[in-house]
């Protein structure tokens, strides 16, 4: 149904089943890529002509898209970065160190928001806390206020929905209570922009990181909403050409948030197209997405359920997009290869989350997971690939 | 019909006249050469305009009501930019001002208005302009 | 002659003269992008179906292109970046922060190579050292050399060409002579990896920053030499995803260079284009391409010449690429605004180094930056609207 | 000829029979069955190859002067690609071992050996076997 948007579906017989990983792009992304590169390409904010002016608008138009996206009140809330990766790690390093006693993260952290504060020589107990979750991965309220009362000077940083396990957590509740006991809260919002509507002015968030490439935006871009209150304190991450207003040799004026921030030529047709990425999921609408995306992901859900030994590791209620699993007695690896040879492209393995890989006492799962472009077909023949394949190596 | 907006349709009919871009700019040079050049001593740090890549003072004062702006640049192009504006917002009250739809100025089509670059010249004049106007607003 | 690879020229009538800013890009840069995103789109480096697999091999073989392109030795001493501006703020970073007590710049640098060692609350004769140069901008090689002798503990980290003026630094000179003082030397090559070739095995440079979109290739690439026996000592930057060999709660064990330097999803479009950018560079030579360029150099000085109250600031003798002049009595900007309506697109003010040109006593220069798909066409077009612009403005 | 060569051809020529991807991984997967599993207290991290996502272990002695390896893994595929390395590498002098070009494996045309992962494990593997190869070899 929306195949059609993709060209890489025109090229290629995949299934594609990764879109946790990254997600395909929509050819109006492509075309503004295009576009820029063999119609206008110039340098923004700094050249003055004619492309290099409809550079500078076409970039500032995708920082306007994505603060209306997101429901941020000023443009300058936004800044652009690679990834939700360099979001978090500016944070980390920019606004968190040397200011937060603890940091508090959740159980189900992609790597990404578990080693930039390993790298601030904190540990498990020593300026680190790690809410525990149950069974089901579901998140322990009791846990976090405990943590939030015994560590007064707290900074947390969660993820929005897992990309391991595509669990969902109750972030609006989260950050209430965070909030009522003074501490700020950065959302990695990797695995939940592509899939549903944030609204920053109902969640609160104090900070929120965006990837690009898996919004069906290009490699190499992400933003992070900074709440215009802690602009003041964020400092500046990188700086260099385009964030200064005056320099001598005895100092620099830096210029106002959030030039200041993006220090040197950035990613200009990755921003650019990510901005068409932001405009196609506003076409479709989030309600359709969203829609979409839940009957698809009960029809695998129910179509795994059906095979023999499954093991599931959430409910498909709390779940977005990823959906994990194991068949007892098989290594998500054997399994993974040999489907890929049936053109069937799945993730196995730890995806970046090994501290909860090892707390379930496992090396891996299968992922399986989905963007609009998937159909009911596609699960179809993944579920027979997969039959396949768990016969080829049990028999 | 605010005065300024119809101040503002009559630039826009002179650029009208232009067949291109590089005329318009002609005809913006020759505003800059003909704006009175203000006094030595009002280029000071308090009449600078801040944001702008070029220099750019803007000097305002009040006269039965009206607010009447002299300026000046050290470039001649926002020079030119500075006339225009001058004709559009001198001689008019505080509130006129105030109650002036500043995207009305798009009309002007000037890349150098349209053009969200970090340091936009044409924006900080304009806000300077407002600025001063409501410092003497007193509705 | 070198135009028709340039899709930007089929497009556009405009005559691009600001190549020190961002290069236009050759049509096989484009096509290899295009060629990711819709036929073999996926994350690299951790997912392994048959399309990821692809991706990864394309990404690395940048990597290959680029080490042999400068002559470094391992593929390991070649780590990627958003830009130039990333790799000068990792390296102060994650290097020279903390462990040197002087650093020393030319007279000639740009914002970025200034500003990062501001943030270290470096500044001039606390921290931060500034060589000097005489009128024609050449570098004061007594100087500099007093400076290393006065201050043991250094760090240099010098431009090899000036992105303002064009000049070329005495490289190899200069990092001899501070390594005979037991300084490490960081080379910025924002400007010289475009125009000539470059060899680290020759020069022995200590690190050494590319910027992708100024060598032909896609916005939102850089990369970063470290000579091996350093990359010990740099600390990691960002962290995160696929920078890992082990995560627990308690402690994180990276894996080697370079991967430890690329946290999170790489521009991978990006990566795999500018490896064709380098590759198209390889087949024209740089032998060529220098003696084509210096062609048009010496062609576009001697027309300048020629023009009335023209001001220069360097001989044309030891510049690359770009260069800046005044005319006297007018101001550098309404020249640009003029010949940007004659569609001929220059680069007026700063460019991004205030202090020489505070130091020359001028607001900024107008800037003419070259690239092989100019030719003497351009160079006509430009002084005869550089005229018209003149006689507008003076009359 | 060196006699690894002759092996890793006679395992090209058995891939060859393969139409298709899925067979040639059916018939590693086979390979990997029926590969003996070694003891558990050979399990250990000394012969633990790292730098593998899955866990490998790989075993050298020495007979007659020829290297002799045994090795296993905790995934079948894996396990299928030790076996087919045990068959080229095991019962040849250390000699004959670093003399065979390595380059020569891409022949097997299997996706886990081309890519240059961040952890590839076909490589650790093969790299393990040299380093062995390398400690008896007295040349
Ligand atoms: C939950 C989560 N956080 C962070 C990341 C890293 O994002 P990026 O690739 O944009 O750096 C990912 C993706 O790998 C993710 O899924
Ligand atoms: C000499 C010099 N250094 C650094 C930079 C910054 O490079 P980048 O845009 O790749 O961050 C530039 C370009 O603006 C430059 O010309």
């Amino acid at each position: 149904m929306y195949k059609k948007y993709f060209p890489y579906f025109k090229n290629s017989k995949n299934i594609y089943l990764d879109t946790a990983a990254t997600a395909q792009k929509p050819s109006i992304v492509l075309d503004a890529i295009n576009e820029y590169y063999t119609q206008y390409c110039s340098n923004t904010h700094r050249s003055n002509f004619g492309d290099a002016n409809r550079a500078t608008t076409e970039f500032e138009h995708t920082r306007e898209l994505l603060k209306n996206c997101i429901k941020a009140k000023e443009s300058k809330e936004i800044i652009f970065t690679k990834g939700v990766t360099e979001s978090l790690n500016l944070v980390a390093s920019s606004f968190v160190k040397d200011r937060f006693d603890t940091v508090i993260i959740s159980s189900l952290e992609h790597h990404s928001n578990i080693v930039p504060w390993h790298m601030q020589e904190r540990s498990l107990h020593k300026g680190l806390e790690v809410v525990n979750c149950d069974e089901d991965l579901t998140f322990d309220m009791e846990h976090f206020e405990n943590l939030l009362i015994q560590n007064p000077n707290s900074f947390v940083s969660i993820t929005h929905v897992s990309n391991a396990f595509g669990k969902l957590h109750p972030l609006k509740n989260i950050i209430q209570t965070a909030h009522k006991y003074g501490a700020l809260v950065m959302i990695d919002g990797a695995q939940s922009l592509p899939h549903f509507n944030i609204d920053m002015q109902d969640i609160e968030a104090d900070f929120y990181t965006i990837s690009g490439h898996k919004t069906y935006g290009p490699t190499g871009v992400g933003a992070l909403y900074v709440k215009a209150k802690h602009l003041e304190k964020l400092r500046p991450y990188q700086t260099g050409g385009a964030t200064i207003k005056d320099v001598s040799y005895d100092k620099t004026v830096l210029l106002d948030s959030p030039f200041k921030f993006e220090a040197g030529t950035q990613n200009i047709a990755g921003i650019i197209g990510f901005g068409k990425a932001i405009e196609f999921l506003q076409n479709i609408e989030y309600k359709n997405i969203i829609n979409y995306e839940n009957e698809i992901y009960e029809y695998l859900y129910e179509k795994l359920g059906e095979i023999k030994d499954v093991i599931f590791y959430t409910d498909s209620i709390n779940s977005i997009g990823s959906l994990s699993f194991n068949i007892k007695g098989l290594m998500a690896e054997d399994l993974g290869i040999l489907l890929d040879k049936m053109k069937i492209s799945i993730r196995t393995g730890h995806h970046c989350a090994q501290p909860i890989m090892k707390k379930l006492g496992i090396n891996g799962t299968a992922r399986v997971s989905l963007a609009i472009y998937n159909d009911k077909n596609d699960i179809d023949i993944f579920i027979k690939g997969l039959k396949r394949a768990i016969k080829i190596l049990k028999d | 019909m605010n005065i300024l907006e119809k101040r503002l349709d009559e630039v826009v009919e002179d650029f009208d006249l232009f067949d291109d871009e590089l005329e318009k700019y002609e005809y913006i040079v020759d505003l800059g050469k003909r704006l009175k050049q203000i006094s030595e001593n009002n280029r000071n740090d308090a009449y600078l305009v801040k944001g702008c890549t070029s220099s750019v003072w803007i000097i305002p004062s009040l006269k039965n009501g009206k607010m009447i702006f002299e300026g000046d640049s050290n470039t001649v192009i926002v020079k030119g930019l500075v006339a225009i504006l001058i004709k559009i917002f001198s001689d008019a009250t505080p509130k006129e001002i105030l109650g002036f739809d500043l995207k009305q100025l798009n009309r002007l089509g000037l890349a150098e208005i349209v053009t969200p670059t970090r340091q936009n010249g044409f924006t900080s004049i304009v806000n300077k302009i407002i600025e001063y106007a409501k410092g003497v607003n007193h509705d």
